[in-house]
């Protein structure tokens, strides 16, 4: 393991910013509109909110060679109940809960991606069923829940109390970007402060060691599992509340593949043992940095997914030792 | 006075294995209690049903007095007994440091003092004699270096009751000095301390008693003195002591052309000067300290590092060798750490004895039925105990391991034979029986080269020694005894 | 060798079931799924028809797979329903189970997108017409802005039919108008999620600050864009010009709000015109093979008075 | 490892069939229509077809401790270019091949399955970049090749021959289940009568030893991905046969998935070193059992996701030996 694993993809992030610093003249501007800034930059950090909330988790679970699956149909859930608790449409299924103030209905919706999360986590760590596998199956009944939440309908809340979660600033700065800092700072709090992380990587490098020196597998993978929940519950009101709307059918669908592929690109092996949040972040900007660059410039929709793809290749190239050995086998020979 | 432990009637059963039938043991607080006998006696289990690993199918455990199941390693560390394994347990990709706190870091008000952390390990490590650098990822360090962690973990633990189950099996004269001098003062303490070891000789240095166990059961239990060598190695094998073999004949002059010859042979940051011959019915030795470069030079060797200095002619060519190549020109390894480098734990100890004939064979052709029939000749040979062939090999000892690990390479027949401390966990019984047969192989025309940090070994079936000093080999024993090999290598260093 | 047995008239259209009089009518229908607000009404109003009428439908839910529509139209012949219809998942693979549907004498009929099999496999095809939809749609931008408009599209998701028609019929419109330009498409994946982030990034490229129109191929796009130009500060529906598909219920609310210019409804209470045609196909009557369901524009002006009667 | 892993769902399969055998009438019934076998019993083993392919390639990939999540883009790309090169139409990208056969396209669409799985196997192999991500890309930018290819229109094969592959029937079996017949042999001989299984199994079960008994893990693993991708290509095939049309959109959309939950369900251990063939295959055919009785017993919509995941933890968990322990330990106490 070398430091920094996540240097090439921040190097590449850096080349990413300067192509459109260069080519799409005003990228780097940030102008103050209504008391709030205003520009691309801010864009790319805010749109890369909930991959980057996803990551955060997604890291922890990778680092006990796990993977989880389940986060974009989570995300579905808590958006259902966000906006479900809020507008109470006809046909909610937790209509006996009654309508509830927005931060109460919020807070409700986080909790449910918890559960959801601790589910799966009671599957993996107490039933040792596969991660792949139990993660797979809520990822495929999630989204099934989530409908069953909502009948099927989008529900769309009026009003801006509930948008302000994710369209409101604070000093200028869009709420999404606070609350993935503060979920950044308490993550990385609690990994390096206490000795969650250290238990979660040596779990994932050698479960045996990790039982011996008595660590338990089973509320480690609890925690870890609950906490990815916990992380897509509050990416799903974000993006609930970034549309105003819960969508059961589309609401994170894919973003699990994204957060994977942030921790990924962000230096972090699925095998686990070692994980790299600062890395996880960065994959996530660098991934919306992509998407955001392909939108302004206007490049056509079928091409969009294999530059994405492109990206990816080359920082795991990067990263990989065995391409650099042939690199340099090439340059001596 | 009441035991500090007392383990009575223990029974464990694997499928098709009677590991442990009844077995009484007893260990004292200030005694270091030697438990001795063959592969797959049922020592590690024994140890594992003490420390929560195992639950033991029927029996008791008494603990200072009071009776205790542990069902975790956890609950017995927090009883107060702290277990070294067999089989290297420890987080590969975490450090040093992490790896002997772990489970006990130091907070402060702010959380884990990651400075403290360092300072801790560095002291548990002083304590057996080692300077390390702590930050390093544990995974990247030789065998040795892992199992001294595992050991200074071990004895950072505040504990009554220590196990330490073959820890000096990979470790060099000095560093078992070392832990002896640790488990000495920890005796003095008032410590009770269950030894595991194949080494005679550790016992009657440190032993108070010994207790040897055979196919599961309790078969003798004494003061050293009152069980002479001959008589433990009887009870441990349950009939007489074979007598030990004379030294090899080391008369022969090297035969025809060099089979392996390495010129100024060296990997940058790594080994160098490497310089040898080996011919058809030799057997070089490699001493050094450890850390010496021995392994690295067989990596070298096998291909599985690639040298950016020097030559390696085999069979008179030069190939970039990869393991692939060099075993399809005869050459084999049977590398240090069988558990992260040998054995395939999910597949059956038949398939995993096979595996090296049949990838020699390419992998369209499968081996025959008949062929297979060679693992059940060798089982006998080296006598692996397990009822059944078939069963994943990671339901063996770690001894009957190592002794399919190496049916493996002999199956396979290489002409050039690399052999990194081969009977490392073997018992005693085994031990003969393999250099007679590298013996028996030396002379029908095989070549070996040897690394064990036993250099009694070395000395005992070696026709030429060569030394590795700081990672660069410095030249032949001008005599093949241990004191010349002592001198030479400490040489130098002064 | 007597080749000369009587054969039964070729089964479908020309050889409707007759259920016996006073038997309940039973009617298999296997529907997409319930992917979005305008499938449920859709759906909605197939079983309030049916429940008004007196007919008992099956109904089944494909969850978009077409596999699972396939099992269920073979379910309904194995069940020897009385007509099946469905709305299918995808265009083609049908040939074979209407094939069967036609052995077994019972006749199909097909909503919302037609399959790509032989005519005679089915008695009629009820549904919308995307291509007329986009053509409306571009007609009226044409007049509001006096042919003359740069132009963002955001696009269904890439390769479905309502993308490929409605962008198709879109630019058979536009051709008459050389000044209309589309400056800039982006899929938008039918999504409000992705509509809102393609426009916001849009609104910061170069190009966006020519952009006069948006033309998206559903309203969910058209609604997540119009909050995107509202974070940027411009105004929706002012600024430019929004003009989007389908006619759901917050579509018009905005349009009501001002900030969406025109949708063009595809309407997707189509039961009235599904269990006619039923009725029609079981007494053996002739029916045209092929129903266009209607579509009307809303825009500004009308929206208001409509709104009420939106139940999605 | 026990032998038989996958006893549970073979015993789950026969429960299942059993259900249908009590609740639907003439579910077991087999009829002779036209000469063809004709009844549900077929239909499952037939619709099962594309699924049990990839699971068949899936299962070695999952042997080496790998995954492969491209199997249902390389489907779409295969389908593409068969139906492609048979229709030719105005905007095929691959137009300059000039309309082929079919059986040549046919051929060609496999070849091009198969190529795509060594393009993953070179990425995995040669260039070490993790499974996961690898072939998440391919997952991602395969849609996008088969979306250019075809100008992401629906390409339609009129006439009978293209669909005669999967809908032509052959001695009363329709030819899908000839030909997974046929694969399964090829692949149950490759690996019991070769040495290629043991291999691969070794590779998976301990990479490093492998490498040091002389296994070359690259050749290996690009084997393998090529495998995977020729299945996926067979796959493809029969899929845009069973349609007579390639739709890039939707073909094999979420198999990837399916495969791997059957090889799971099959008993075959995500983390590598062992897996059955065998296994892969009841598993397949579980999962579509299952799909078939809720569409044949009418059961509503958003709760077949439910029934199915419910399905696959029941086999999970009979499979988990902790369960096991559990209950027992529940039974003594
Ligand atoms: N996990 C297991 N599964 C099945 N059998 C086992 C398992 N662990 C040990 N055994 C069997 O139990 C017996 C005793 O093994 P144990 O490891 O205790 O031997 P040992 O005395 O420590 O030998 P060694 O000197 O080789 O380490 C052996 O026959 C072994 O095959
Ligand atoms: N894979 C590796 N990566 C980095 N350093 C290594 C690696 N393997 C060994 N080393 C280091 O190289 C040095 C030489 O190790 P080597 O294993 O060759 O010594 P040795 O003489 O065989 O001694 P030992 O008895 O420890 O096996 C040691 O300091 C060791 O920590
Ligand atoms: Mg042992
Ligand atoms: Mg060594």
């Amino acid at each position: 393991m070398k430091a920094y694993p996540w240097r090439y993809s921040l190097a590449l992030l850096g080349l990413v910013l300067l192509f459109n610093a260069i080519f799409t003249p005003g990228f780097l501007a940030i102008e103050i509109r209504d008391g709030r800034l205003f520009g691309s930059l801010i864009d790319i950090f805010n749109r890369a909110t909930p991959a980057a909330l996803l990551a955060l988790g997604m890291a922890l679970v990778i680092a006990t060679a796990g993977v989880d699956l389940s986060v974009g149909a989570i995300m579905a859930i808590s958006g259902a109940v966000a906006a479900g608790l809020v507008v109470q449409p006809p046909d909610f299924l937790l209509h006996g809960m009654g309508v509830q103030p927005v931060a109460v209905a919020m807070s409700l919706a986080v909790l449910a991606g918890a559960v959801c999360g601790l589910f799966n986590g009671v599957l993996i760590g107490f039933f040792r069923i596969q991660p792949v596998v139990a993660t797979l199956l809520l990822m495929i009944a999630g989204r099934g829940v989530a409908q069953l939440l909502t009948n099927g309908q989008i529900i769309t809340v009026p009003g801006d109390d509930f948008a302000a979660l994710a369209i409101g600033t604070t000093l200028g700065l869009p709420n999404p970007i606070w609350i993935l800092a503060a979920m950044a700072l308490f993550f990385g709090a609690l990994t390096r402060l206490t000795a969650f992380g250290l238990f979660v990587e040596a779990s994932g490098d050698n479960p045996t060691a990790a039982h011996y020196v008595g660590i338990n597998g089973k509320s480690l993978r609890l925690a870890v599992y609950t906490l990815s929940g916990l992380c897509a519950g509050v990416a799903g009101i974000i993006a609930a509340s970034n549309i105003k709307a819960a969508d059961a059918n589309n609401a994170g669908l894919y973003l699990e593949l994204d957060a994977i592929l942030a921790v990924a690109v962000g230096g972090t092996a699925m095998t686990g043992g070692k994980f790299s949040l600062v890395g996880a972040l960065i994959g996530a900007v660098l991934m919306q940095a992509v998407t955001t660059t392909i939108l302004t410039r206007g490049i056509g929709t079928e091409v969009t997914l294999i530059i994405k793809a492109l990206v990816v290749v080359a920082v795991c190239l990067l990263q990989s030792p065995s391409f650099h050995e042939t690199l340099r086998r090439r340059r001596t020979a | 006075m009441a035991s500090l432990l007392r383990m009575s009637g223990i029974v464990k059963s694997f499928p098709g294995v009677k590991a442990l039938q009844g077995v009484d043991f007893e260990v004292q607080a200030g005694q270091v209690h030697a438990l001795m006998g063959e592969n797959g006696a049922g020592k590690s289990t024994l140890l594992k049903v003490l420390t929560g690993v195992y639950a033991a199918d029927a029996g008791e455990i008494e603990f200072e007095g009071a009776a205790i199941r542990p069902r975790s390693p956890q609950e017995a560390t927090a009883l107060g007994i702290s277990a070294v394994y067999q089989e290297l347990s420890l987080a590969p990709n975490l450090s040093i440091a992490e790896n002997i706190v772990i489970g006990r870091e130091p907070m402060g008000p702010l959380g884990i003092r990651w400075s403290a952390v360092r300072e801790r390990a560095r002291g548990a490590l002083s304590r057996l004699g080692l300077e390390l650098d702590v930050d390093r990822p544990v995974g990247s360090c030789s065998p040795a270096i892992q199992h001294l962690t595992a050991i200074a973990r071990a004895l950072d633990v505040d504990a009554r009751l220590l196990v330490l189950d073959e820890p000096t099996a990979s470790l060099d004269g000095d560093e078992v000095d070392a832990l002896f001098e640790v488990v000495g003062r920890l005796k003095e303490q008032g410590l009770g301390i269950v030894y595991v070891t194949h080494f005679l000789d550790e016992v009657y240095r440190i032993a108070d008693q010994v207790t040897v166990l055979r196919n599961g059961t309790l078969v003798a239990t004494d003061t050293p003195v009152a069980m002479p060598r001959r008589a433990l190695v009887a009870n441990m094998i349950g009939r007489e002591a074979p007598p030990e073999d004379a030294a090899v004949a080391r008369s022969q002059g090297p035969q025809g052309a060099p089979l392996m010859e390495a010129q100024d042979l060296g990997k940058r940051q790594s080994v160098g000067d490497i310089n040898f011959k080996l011919h058809s019915g030799e057997v070089l030795g490699l001493a050094g300290l450890l850390g010496s470069g021995r392994t690295e030079t067989l990596r070298l060797l096998f291909g599985v590092d690639r040298p950016n200095s020097g030559s390696l002619h085999v069979h008179g060519g030069a190939p970039t060798l990869t393991p692939r190549r060099a075993m399809n020109l005869g050459v084999g390894m049977l590398a240090e750490e069988r558990k992260t480098d040998g054995i395939f734990p999910n597949l059956s100890v038949r398939d995993n004895m096979m595996i090296v004939a049949q990838v020699k064979r390419g992998w369209l052709a499968r081996l025959p039925r008949s062929a297979y029939a060679q693992a059940d000749g060798k089982k006998e040979e080296l006598r692996i105990a397990t009822p059944d062939l078939d069963r994943p090999i990671a339901g063996l000892s770690g001894g009957n391991q190592q002794k399919a690990l190496l049916a493996r390479w002999l199956i396979a027949q290489p002409q050039v034979l690399l052999l990194d401390e081969p009977t490392r966990g073997i018992d005693v019984g085994a031990k003969f029986e393999i250099f007679g047969l590298v013996e028996r192989l030396r002379e029908q025309g095989m070549a070996f080269v040897l690394v064990s940090s036993e250099l009694s070994e070395i000395v005992h079936s070696s026709t030429k020694v060569a030394i590795l000093r700081d990672r660069r080999m410095v030249g032949d024993a001008p005599e093949i005894t241990e004191e010349a090999i002592m001198s030479q290598i400490a040489e130098g260093g002064e | 060798n007597s080749g000369d047995t009587a054969k039964a008239p070729e089964g479908g259209g020309a050889a409707p079931a007759k259920p016996e009089a006073g038997k309940k009518l039973v009617v298999g229908f296997s529907q997409i799924g319930a992917e979005s607000d305008w499938r449920t009404a859709n759906t909605e109003s197939i079983r309030s028809e049916a429940e008004k009428r007196g007919v008992d439908l099956k109904f089944a839910d494909a969850q978009q797979k077409a596999e699972n529509q396939i099992k269920a139209i073979k379910s309904f012949i194995a069940q020897g329903v009385d007509v099946i219809a469905f709305a299918p998942v995808v265009e083609t693979g049908w040939e074979p189970v209407l094939r069967e549907a036609k052995d077994a004498g019972i006749p199909v009929i097909v909503s919302d997108r037609r399959p790509d099999v032989p005519e005679d496999l089915y008695v009629t095809f009820i549904g919308a017409d995307f291509v007329k939809e986009g053509e409306m749609a571009a007609e009226w931008l044409a007049k509001k802005m006096d042919g003359k408009a740069k132009i963002a599209e955001l696009t269904g998701t890439t390769g479905s039919a309502p993308a490929n028609d409605r962008a198709k019929g879109f630019r058979n419109v536009l051709a008459n108008h050389p000044e209309m330009e589309i400056v800039f498409t982006q899929t938008g994946d039918f999504t409000r999620a992705k509509g809102k982030e393609v426009m916001e990034a849009l609104l910061k490229s170069p190009q966006g600050k020519d952009i006069k129109a948006v033309y998206a191929h559903n309203d969910d796009m058209a609604l997540g864009a119009i909050q995107a130009m509202e974070e940027a500060g411009i105004k929706p529906g002012k600024d430019i010009i929004i003009v989007s598909i389908d006619g759901v219920k917050a579509a018009f609310e905005a349009m009501v709000a001002g900030k969406l210019n025109c949708t063009v409804e595809c309407n997707p209470l189509l039961g009235p015109y599904l269990f006619d045609a039923i009725e029609k196909v079981a007494k053996g009557e002739e029916v045209p093979k092929r129903v266009v369901i209607e579509d009307k524009w809303y825009d500004e002006s009308t929206a208001a008075a409509e709104l009420p009667n939106r139940k999605y």
